[in-house]
């Protein structure tokens, strides 16, 4: 009785898939979203498909791309995992001959992933902020989010001059991410005369932080610099650092906010600054456009990891248009390097390794909300 | 050196506390080795899901904190009676690795089913005892891992009594003992399995009530849950409730003590370390007694 | 008499079913099931042939890749010597761990292996000198054959691993057709008793776990050139629950049954991305359901209609007797 | 050549004496029986001899070799095989296979020679199959080959245990209670079996409290009380001294 029920609920999922291609609409573009969908970074993963979609309805809304082409989202689920992003990415290309990849949510799958993707097809990388996710050799590929050297550049900055602190420490995730973190700011803060008091690292699977945070309270620095990509995690440990009895400085590494952060972390993450590519309360009307879209759509709250993957889509179709072409990879490569788009996030450009630059914003939870600080 | 020493006993307090969550979630797992002989490892989302009704008992029956919490608890191990019905008790004449498969497939089933139906973003159980702090005297506590601590004692002794003085309880030790030889006399082994996994669920769930406002919860947390729950019950020595509760202490405080002056990075590994010494010294655990053959 | 041409048929079936398409996607999910043939099997002789359920396996196909891995980028070390290094080193950790853990028996073993393999698991994470910790290693060379020929396609790949398990398959087969096979079922049937007849109990245990982990340490070292790409992932617990699954859901103690549970893992989870989001709850639902139906593996169905035609032709040789 | 020499063998768990200062010999083609009531060290004693306990003091010699305190497995390798008071089989085997996995102490060719199927190898296999016939013959169970361990009834799985022991063709065979839970036919049965071992060539030691098999079956018979050898001697001297009849009083009929 169970097995053929189980059995009949496959089958009904076989053929709804096999429909739902038989319906799709002739001929659309067709992405791939390569994100963390299970594991520790689904949610994170989910924040970002759901950008996705967002933009891709509103593209999609005004006519799609080169007269009348609809844009088509096909999801991958990496796990967060560099082997599962390769074999993901070999899917796209190989089985499902996607036309372009949008991908590279975590900085260790990206580094992998680009390897399979190179010379074969058009790549955008999105949130992972490792500086080698961009390297000469790779003529297809871009990212949009600040390298981790540009962000604590900007950062750090702002850290020295308008935070009185004499002394810091770090919580830091123990991937690639987290220790270049930890390098740069080590570097950056030190020469402005910040002393650097302790670092902690933890791993993707721990869930309790307190005697970490003992250990950095009983150090006694000005502030704690949390370095958190995972929302749970960074939830989790801005709540313990008060629980410990720090009373000090909190300050959230960079890029690593959402609303869904700070609604998990209550009054721990009142008055925290952040700096990000997102500022919510701007005024741009493509943002305001899309938020409103996402908010149709979707229970959770615009993010800055969802308007990330929106940018990607929103760059995609203006120069799949620009371009006139899909499939020219060297042709459409050009357009995006050679121009600069107008994007919810605001103005973006992209240098000759496919780095992209664009405006960083300093941010601060203000009343439970991100708000941005001038 | 006053300094020191506070933090040396402030990192005890923390392990102490930890330990206790540990003592928790491995109780129940206990339990059903000790009395079933069977490993579950399905344990952990009994946890998760004991988090997650205590959530949303609290949001959508308006419930507050202690309401929610003894609810959910007592779903789950509902849940538990089910979960008994249509995946232990028709294995019972199998073989453990059977058996042990067939729990790992239902974790896979309630992690990735309750994926789908919470949803994967993290919740956080409200508790009003989450952020209040309790000094004693330099060494501070919240008062959510004060609650922690003492229902866990409190459970411990009403489990105690229960196998000890009810006729239930003593119908398990029979069955611990020697299965065919209660099922000869009397006992009727079918109730047994569905007690035993009752309580073992229900006792996750109210560890998973407990423990939610500490940290976020995700419906991988049970993962998270179910090793600890085995490195201390193994620790403590397979079916041995006093195992469990001193296993569970002396995990939270070795890994307390390796995350403040080590690296929180390397407790878990430091954690595992010492069960191997132990295990080497006492393959049985420090309360095991020897394996039935 | 079927059952003598089977395994013939089967190798032929393998050879010429990558043929079958030029889709280089399928070649690679072939790849796949090959390698985890290759670890299944060897777990296999653990779980399958002594008894004991290992929960470390994952480690060692780790510490296989990364050898292989390590020797290629730091020292140059050529691709077939590596991979022959790749599975004395986690032959040799299996040497330690096993002489240490296999002294234990049961539940407290699995807990053994899991905490051998979370060790081993934290190390690589933490020792960023030499495995560069979490972002793991990538670039990794593609196999060399020697004289500048080296694998580059899904398909070489695929050849080099189904001649593994081939060579393996037939391995495991030889050994439970030996004086050494024996003492294996002895002591996973009764330890006691096989001691009593001779076979030392913990050196056979030795052997089985050394042979297991080298040759899991030569499929991860084949992974690792294959995909290039190695991360401590692959020893996470995630690892350790699938290779269990497929030696469990094929059939332990058989030489297909590892076998057919990597396809089964393999092929069932690309079938079901179509389902999306309900991926996992539907393997997951097989998974339980298969266990719960047939708690001998895939491979007691097979055995079960074997059965019966035996039964049936000796009815008819009865038959055909009286009259 | 003594066959297995026991000297001053002692076993002593915390304060308490289980087997104190015993002496005896087997000698070869001599069936010994140990005996003695409930708690008188017959168990400890067999265990000390067969490698599963350690002996506290004394020495057990086989065919003049020390083998005091060695562990199991070594002596069942030089030629001591042995029987389980608890029925001990492979019970998911056939009777056949479990037969031929006793065969491990008398051959030499490994994974290595199967793998390559030498000569060697594929000459040993068939002695392994004969071997194993052989030993399944010897105890009326040829036309249980094929049957699964655990299906037997309980009188043949004894004797499947039996067949295990004689394929490894050991010098000596120890028994260790053959006879419990037997009914008196197949009692006279294992009787008729154990003295066709003996004539065989292999020496037998057994420890039984059945009178009935001991005084059918043995040439010697020691006698244990507390841990401490109170008789030797033929069965008929042993059941006339007053000491063994002072012990069995009010247990057991000696004669019975």
């Amino acid at each position: 009785m169970r097995l053929q029920s189980i059995l009949a609920a496959t089958t009904a999922a076989f053929i709804a898939a096999g429909t739902m291609a038989v319906q799709a609409q002739e001929e659309p573009v067709r992405i791939a979203a390569i994100a963390p969908l299970s594991g520790p970074g689904a949610f994170d993963g989910q924040l970002a498909v759901e950008g996705m979609e967002a933009m891709v309805a509103i593209v999609n809304e005004n006519g799609g791309v080169l007269d009348g082409r609809m844009l088509e989202l096909v999801t991958y689920d990496d796990k967060g995992s560099p082997e599962e992003g390769v074999s993901a990415a070999k899917r796209a290309i190989e089985q499902d001959d996607v036309d372009v990849i949008v991908g590279g949510w975590f900085s260790s799958v990206a580094l992998t992933m680009k390897e399979v993707t190179r010379d074969r097809i058009l790549t955008i990388m999105t949130t992972s902020q490792h500086p080698d996710t961009t390297r000469e050799g790779h003529d297809w590929l871009f990212r949009l989010n600040a390298t981790s050297t540009m962000m604590s550049g900007a950062y750090s900055q702002f850290i020295c001059d308008r935070m009185d602190l004499e002394s810091i420490a770090f919580i830091t995730i123990n991937d690639d991410y987290g220790r270049l973190e930890v390098e740069n700011y080590e570097k950056l803060l030190s020469e402005c005369g910040i002393e650097v008091l302790g670092n902690e690292y933890y791993n993707k699977d721990d869930a309790d932080f307190t005697t970490a945070l003992t250990k950095l309270r009983a150090a006694n620095p000005d502030a704690i610099y949390v370095s958190a990509i995972n929302t749970a995690q960074g939830a989790t440990i801005y709540r313990q650092i008060r629980q410990v009895g720090y009373r000090g400085t909190t300050i959230a590494s960079a890029g690593n906010m959402n609303p869904k952060l700070v609604e998990l972390s209550g009054p721990a993450l009142e008055g925290v600054y952040s700096v990000s590519l997102f500022a919510p309360d701007s005024q741009d009307p493509e943002l305001l456009a899309w938020v409103a879209k996402y908010e149709e759509m979707f229970d959770n709250e615009p993010s800055f990891i969802g308007s990330i993957g929106a940018q990607s889509i929103e760059v995609l179709a203006e120069a799949i248009d620009a371009a006139g072409t899909v499939r020219d990879y060297g042709e459409l490569a050009e357009t995006i390097r050679g121009n600069e788009w107008d994007t919810l996030l605001g103005n973006v450009t992209f240098d000759d390794i496919g780095q992209a630059e664009q405006n960083i914003y300093l941010i601060q939870i203000q009343d439970g909300k991100i708000a941005s600080v001038n | 050196m006053e300094m020191e020493l506070v933090l040396l006993t402030q990192q005890i307090m923390n392990g102490l506390v930890n330990g206790m969550t540990y003592v928790l979630i491995a109780t129940g797992l206990t339990l059903v080795f000790g009395v079933l002989h069977i490993i579950n490892f399905a344990h952990g989302e009994f946890y998760m899901l004991g988090a997650f009704f205590t959530f949303f008992a609290a949001k959508l029956l308006g419930l507050d904190y202690i309401s929610a919490g003894i609810v959910a608890t007592l779903g789950v191990a509902v849940l538990g009676i089910l979960a008994n019905r249509f995946f232990f008790w028709p294995l019972r004449k199998e073989h453990e690795f059977t058996v042990l498969l067939s729990s790992l497939g239902l974790a896979l089933l309630l992690t990735n089913g309750g994926e789908l139906i919470f949803g994967a973003d993290p919740k956080y159980v409200a508790s009003p005892f989450a952020d209040g702090i309790v000094p004693l005297g330099p060494v501070i506590v919240t008062q959510q891992r004060m609650l922690i601590f003492a229902v866990g004692a409190l459970v411990l002794v009403l489990l105690y009594l229960f196998i000890q003085k009810t006729r239930m309880g003593k119908m398990m030790r029979a069955t611990a003992q020697n299965p065919e030889g209660a099922a000869l006399t009397g006992v009727d082994i079918r109730r047994v399995y569905t007690v035993t996994f009752m309580v073992a669920c229900g006792l996750a769930a109210l560890a998973g009530a407990l423990v939610g406002p500490t940290a976020m919860i995700f419906p991988t947390v049970g993962t998270w849950a179910v090793l600890k729950g085995f490195i201390v019950v193994v620790l403590g020595g397979l079916g041995s409730i006093p195992g469990a509760l001193i296993g569970g202490l002396i995990l939270g405080v070795v890994e307390a003590l390796a995350g403040g002056y080590i690296s929180m990075g390397f407790a878990q590994a430091i954690g595992f370390s010492i069960i191997i010494v132990v295990l080497l010294w006492r393959p049985n655990g420090l309360f095991g007694a020897a394996r039935r053959a | 008499m079927m059952a003598r041409f089977l395994p013939i048929l089967a190798v032929a079936a393998a050879l010429v079913l990558p043929l079958a398409t030029s889709n280089t996607y399928f070649h690679h999910l072939l790849v796949l099931w090959m390698l985890y043939s290759l670890l299944a099997l060897s777990l296999n002789i653990i779980v399958g042939y002594i008894g004991e359920l290992s929960f470390g396996h994952a480690a060692f196909f780790g510490i296989g890749a990364y050898t292989a891995a390590i020797l290629g980028m730091n020292f140059g070390f050529p691709g077939f010597p590596g991979l022959l290094m790749a599975g004395i080193v986690a032959g040799a950790f299996g040497f330690v761990i096993g002489y240490v853990a296999l002294r234990i028996e049961g539940p407290q073993f699995v807990i053994l292996t899991l905490g051998f393999g979370s060790i081993i698991f934290t190390t690589t994470n933490y020792w960023v000198d030499l495995t560069r910790g979490p972002m793991g290693i990538s670039n990794i060379a593609p196999l060399g054959v020697g004289a500048g020929f080296e694998l580059s396609s899904a398909l070489d790949y695929y050849y080099l691993s189904l001649l593994l398990v081939v060579a393996f398959a037939y391995a495991c087969h030889a050994l439970m057709l030996s004086r050494t096979g024996r003492a294996f079922i002895a002591v996973r049937e009764n330890a006691q008793l096989a001691a009593s007849l001779g076979v030392d109990v913990f050196r056979t245990k030795l052997l089985a776990f050394v042979v297991a982990t080298a040759v899991a340490g030569v499929a991860g070292a084949i992974f690792a050139h294959y995909l290039t790409v190695i991360t401590p992932e692959v020893m996470s617990l995630n690892y350790m629950v699938a290779i269990l699954i497929m030696v469990i859901v094929g059939g332990r103690g058989t030489i297909a049954g590892p076998i057919l549970g990597a396809l089964i893992y393999v092929g069932l989870l690309e079938l079901l991305r179509a389902t999306g989001a309900l991926r996992m709850v539907i393997f997951a639902a097989l998974l339980t359901v298969s266990v719960i139906f047939l708690p001998g593996g895939l491979v007691s169905l097979w055995r079960r209609f074997a059965d019966r035609s035996t039964v049936r032709t000796a009815r008819q040789a009865q038959v055909e007797a009286g009259e | 050549m003594t066959i297995l020499s026991v000297n001053t063998l002692t076993k002593k768990f915390g304060g308490l004496t289980a087997v104190s200062d015993v002496d005896f010999e087997v000698q070869p083609g001599e069936i010994l029986g140990i005996i003695g009531p409930n708690g008188a060290g017959k168990t400890t004693l067999f265990n000390m001899l067969a490698g599963s306990m350690q002996p506290t003091s004394g020495t057990v010699h086989l065919k003049g070799q020390n083998i005091t305190g060695m562990r199991a497995d070594r002596i069942a390798r030089l030629g001591v095989a042995r029987t389980f008071q608890i029925t001990s089989l492979f019970p998911a085997l056939s009777a056949h296979d479990n037969v031929r996995a006793a065969t491990y102490r008398t051959k030499k060719t490994g994974w290595m020679a199967s793998i390559f199927r030498t000569a060697t190898y594929r000459a040993e296999e068939a002695d392994v199959d004969r071997d194993a016939m052989a030993a399944l013959h010897f105890c009326d169970l040829a036309g249980h080959a094929d049957d699964n361990a655990e299906s037997l009834s309980y009188g043949d799985q004894r004797r499947l245990e039996i067949a295990i022991a004689l394929a490894a063709k050991p010098a000596l065979l120890l028994l260790d209670e053959p006879a419990a839970g037997m009914n008196p036919e197949e009692g006279q049965r294992l009787v008729n079996m154990i003295r066709k071992i003996r004539d065989n060539g292999t020496s037998v030691l057994l420890v039984e409290h059945h009178m009935r098999v001991v005084m059918g079956v043995c040439d010697r018979v020691v006698v244990l009380d507390h841990g401490e050898k109170i008789a030797e001697g033929t069965p008929a001297a042993v059941v006339d001294n007053p000491d063994v009849i002072r012990v069995y009083l009010g247990r057991e009929a000696v004669s019975a």
